[in-house]
């Protein structure tokens, strides 16, 4: 009977959702005046970025990025709160598989290039596709390699809230110097260089640095309570 | 080539909807916890593929001035769409983290994982 | 052309696996599946010119999602409708 | 101008991210700085309503791009006026709850002052916002602090009404999602003022159903009748000051967001018969709903509701005076409300289920607390000396003036049914005998300070409600002011 229920509304909704958007229609440009433009050339001449989606989230939008670290933040701190057990005693890991000797020492081989991608993809986020969130993921996979291949592989917990912190108040700080020498929150105070060199875009670059230090921290942190969290 | 517009125009709508009808069914009928968030987790998918494919511009490239395209600016595809998405997909998986932590906990709790046996999630 | 039909495999491949996950009573197997879902929309992300959301769905959907959803199957039940040994145990006490 | 809105979210931010590091070194930091921030809170926003009132509105540019670009922030009184009072409210939460967890181990309450924290930051942050992604972004803070908070009490059933709460969020924010990508697809544009410019241009028919999404996405935090299961089991399962933090900050914050879409964004008139229909029907729910609870804390929460559906009614009324009494009904529950859960979670502290029996005969026991509970009671029916019964004659001549006698039926047929359960309360508080032998636990000097300053509060807006009028009327004046708010945004005159 409930299942019915659902399918009905759900009929009505997909019906309604398949109505608004093939209205919208696909491929085309759907409005006149909009930002669109406004964005792709202040990215271009002003900013100097060429990556326009890095100039967004960075600098037009910058605004939205501090809170979605915010989240993220929110999410790992929750987490621990949600899964805090009275004896603070750590759990032996819940290990998935065993790892083979292959499988070890390919970790061990991979660990390194993985951690120096992500280091790539967020150093060059204004540059080429990627940033501090991708970078941040990425490295956050490498350190997963290691927890899941070695048993007794561990980050230290200090360290990582060192990081996630000191790259937090990195953020914040780039935006309160804006604030107080320009007048706007997160205003560049950089000179921005040229297109399509490695220092350009002012503080986007250190921005989205800091961004994947962060993401990586707090991801890494974030699978690390999960982990430890055998009965 | 209007014509294989038209079939994608509907494709990609059609399974951005799709998705997000069934990860609903999933999240509002199963029975296990993890379903219902898996349920959750596809239905933010759907989301996601729907908000790019309103950016998209037929035959457009990337919004990345890269050399030798700077001056392609018409025929960019919208990137505020794609900021959107990014922003969406993290604050997805925070959520979705949150979400198993509880999982994680209600199972500890009640030692299992289906609703209909955890007294107040029936309604 | 040969476009138009890739992205189509793409969409259609990615609700098989959408249903799958939602249908399998195996949970491990559903999450793989909606990861492989997330594998299968990051290409189609890339097919719409959105690189940077590509890179950032292959790396939190496809491997910190799932990984996620196993460390979580891991530290509860596999299957759908199974209960618990430890509360099997108790009601046949 | 002393400080300027955006350091409302980057402060707590700052903050936030320095209590880790400094919480390693003194733990007690973790509790102090929170409280320090939400004070600061406080007094900036007051300096910035001292601004207001004299320079107009306060127009914030981040990132130096101005709107429709960047991002922007809008102090106007409308929005000053619930970020004091919100601000005020989180600061007092902060000093109630200060002992609270003092003996138990150090995390648990880090995270709880820290979550506290930034769940007022994301409210502030939902109501200063002049962007509809930014507003989402913020949602999404309060929600996963609200998560967080809620599933707090590891003994409890609290995982549950987390579970739940994050189940209605997740869909609502997808449900945001598509209604801010319909705007978008549509006006090419994320900014309120933009979008309120443009809205004409849209289709009438997406108008409609990108209304009906934002709606359902916001409706689950301003607790709209069919989407507010998750609130009475939350009221319930999180610790009592988050109760009030809900009731007070959280719904206010989610009841702006609505408002904004309607009376700015949107252009036409249906939206209002809406937001009546709406709330009369939260408000008649709730509130024969809450007749038949048993649990303190759960009628307090569907009284919460109730009193949310009444003020949809109000900003449904959609002239002035009717805005007027909106405000002042937000003003006087967020207050009243936060009273009364704090005073009556110690009035069934200790108690498992906490239970309305379990109030019988406190009044001899904790007689400050049952005094204030009784004024906050008082209060939120209605009575005479008190704030409330002004904020209910605001609503009554805003309905008499538009002729909407049904409307003004139901609300005092309501209105009795409400007097019923609380004077129950009541009557049990002061007439009935103490049956359990626990001792009922003593409020400690933190909390004492802050139940009374809410008190005095009450007592003192019911004396003299010209204190506060003003403020009121120039809020509602600028909230209905939309070519106002559409003319400082987008000219920026700084």
């Amino acid at each position: 009977m409930k299942k019915v229920i659902v399918l009905i509304s759900l009929g009505i909704l997909g019906f309604y959702l398949i109505d608004i958007f093939l209205g919208i229609g696909f491929g085309v440009q759907h409005f006149t005046a909009g930002v669109k433009d406004l964005y792709l050339s202040n990215s271009k001449d002003t900013l100097k970025v060429s990556n326009v989606v890095t100039a967004i989230v960075v600098n037009f939008r910058g605004f939205d990025t501090l809170g979605e670290v915010t989240v993220l933040f929110l999410a790992s701190t929750a987490l621990g709160g949600i899964l805090y057990k009275k004896r603070h005693h750590v759990g032996e890991r819940s290990v998935l598989f065993p790892a083979s000797r292959v499988v070890m020492s390919g970790a061990k081989l991979l660990f390194p290039s993985i951690v120096l991608l992500g280091a790539y993809v967020f150093i060059h986020g204004h540059l080429s596709p990627g940033g501090g969130f991708q970078g941040g993921t990425i490295i956050a996979t490498g350190f997963l390699l290691m927890l899941l291949t070695y048993r007794n592989y561990s980050v230290s917990h200090n360290r990582l809230v060192y990081f996630e912190s000191l790259a937090g108040i990195l953020f914040v700080s780039i935006g309160l110097v804006g604030y107080f020498s320009k007048g706007s929150f997160l205003e560049n105070v950089l000179p921005v260089g040229n297109m399509n060199e490695l220092f350009s875009g002012g503080v986007i670059g250190i921005i989205y640095i800091a961004v994947g230090f962060k993401v990586a921290a707090e991801l890494t942190g974030i699978i690390y309570t999960v982990l430890h969290e055998k009965d | 080539m209007e014509k294989y517009l038209n079939i994608l125009n509907i494709a990609i709508y059609g399974s951005a909807v799709l998705l997000m009808l069934i990860g609903l069914y999933g999240a509002l009928t199963k029975k296990s916890l993890i379903k219902i968030v898996l349920g959750l987790s596809i239905l933010d998918s759907g989301v996601h593929l729907l908000m790019i494919a309103i950016g998209y511009l037929k035959d457009g490239t990337a919004p990345i001035f890269s050399p030798g395209n700077e001056d392609k600016m018409n025929i960019m595809v919208d990137p505020i769409p794609q900021a959107l998405v990014l922003t969406a997909i993290v604050i997805g998986f925070g959520v979705t983290a949150v979400a198993l932590s509880l999982v994680i906990r209600l199972y500890r709790h009640h030692n299992t994982l289906r609703i209909d046996e955890i007294k107040k999630l029936k309604w | 052309m040969i476009y138009i039909i890739l992205t189509l495999t793409l969409l259609l491949l990615m609700i098989a696996s959408a249903v799958y996950a939602i249908w399998q009573k195996d949970l491990l197997y559903a999450v793989i599946a909606s990861g492989i879902l997330s594998l299968f929309l990051s290409i189609v992300f890339l097919i719409l010119q959105a690189p940077d959301v590509a890179l950032t769905e292959a790396a939190i959907g496809v491997a910190l999602t799932t990984i996620i959803f196993i460390i979580a199957i891991r530290n509860t039940v596999r299957f759908e409708d199974e209960h618990d040994k430890k509360k099997v145990k108790t009601t046949t006490k | 101008m002393v400080g300027s809105p955006v350091l409302f979210v980057a402060i707590p931010l700052l903050a936030a991210f320095i209590i880790p590091l400094t919480g390693m070194m003194w733990k007690n930091s973790v509790r102090v700085i929170p409280g320090l921030v939400l004070a600061f809170m406080f007094f900036l926003s007051i300096s910035l309503m001292g601004y207001v009132n004299e320079h107009g509105t306060i127009v914030e540019v981040l990132a130096g791009w101005k709107p429709p670009i960047g991002i922007n922030l809008v102090f106007s009184p409308f929005t000053g006026f619930l970020t004091t009072l919100m601000t005020f409210l989180g600061f007092i939460v902060w000093l109630y709850s200060y002992k609270f967890k003092r003996n138990v181990d150090f995390e648990p309450s880090m995270k709880y002052f820290m979550l506290l924290m930034l769940l007022v930051t994301g409210s502030v942050g939902i109501v200063l916002t002049g962007d509809i992604f930014n507003m989402f972004v913020f949602i999404e803070i309060v929600s996963i602090s609200g998560y967080g908070l809620t599933s707090f009490y590891t003994r409890r059933d609290s995982a549950e009404a987390a579970f739940k709460f994050l189940f209605m969020g997740a869909i609502a924010s997808t449900f945001l999602l598509i209604a801010i990508m319909i705007i978008y697809s549509q006006l090419g544009t994320l900014n309120i003022a933009d979008i309120a410019e443009k809205m004409p241009m849209m289709d009438h028919k997406l108008k409609v159903l990108s209304l009906v999404f934002f709606i359902l996405a916001i409706g689950v935090e301003a607790e709209i009748f069919p989407l507010n299961g998750w609130a009475p089991d939350v009221y319930t399962e999180a610790p009592g000051p988050i109760g009030a933090a809900f009731a007070g900050i959280v719904v206010k914050a989610a009841i702006y967001a609505s408002v904004r879409l309607v009376y700015t964004m949107y252009d036409f008139s249906g939206a209002f018969d809406l937001f009546i229909i709406i709330g009369l029907i939260t408000f008649i729910m709730a509130e024969t709903t809450a007749l038949r609870q048993d649990r303190l804390k759960r009628m307090l929460a569907y009284s919460s509701i109730g009193q949310m559906g009444l003020v949809m009614i109000a900003f449904g009324i959609g002239t002035k005076e009717g805005v007027y009494a909106a405000l002042f009904l937000m003003f006087n529950h967020a207050i009243i409300k936060s009273l009364l859960f704090f005073s009556g979670s110690y009035l069934v502290f200790n108690k498992k289920n906490k239970y309305i029996k379990h109030v019988n005969g406190m009044g001899k026991y904790l007689p400050i607390t049952s005094v204030l509970f009784t004024i906050g009671a008082f209060a939120i029916i209605g009575l005479p000396p008190f704030a409330g019964f002004w904020s209910k004659l605001a609503i009554l001549t805003a309905a008499a003036d538009n002729k909407m006698v049904v409307l003004i039926a139901v609300i005092l047929i309501i209105s009795i049914l409400e007097a019923v359960y609380y004077l129950r309360v009541v009557n049990r508080i002061y007439f009935y005998d103490k049956k359990e032998k626990t001792e009922p636990k003593k409020p400690s000097l933190n909390a004492l300070v802050a139940m009374i300053s809410l008190g005095v509060i009450v007592l003192v807006i019911g004396f003299y409600p010209d204190l506060i009028s003003g403020i009121l009327d120039r809020a509602a004046a600028d909230l209905l002011d939309k070519g106002n708010y559409i003319k400082d945004v987008l000219t920026l005159n700084k």
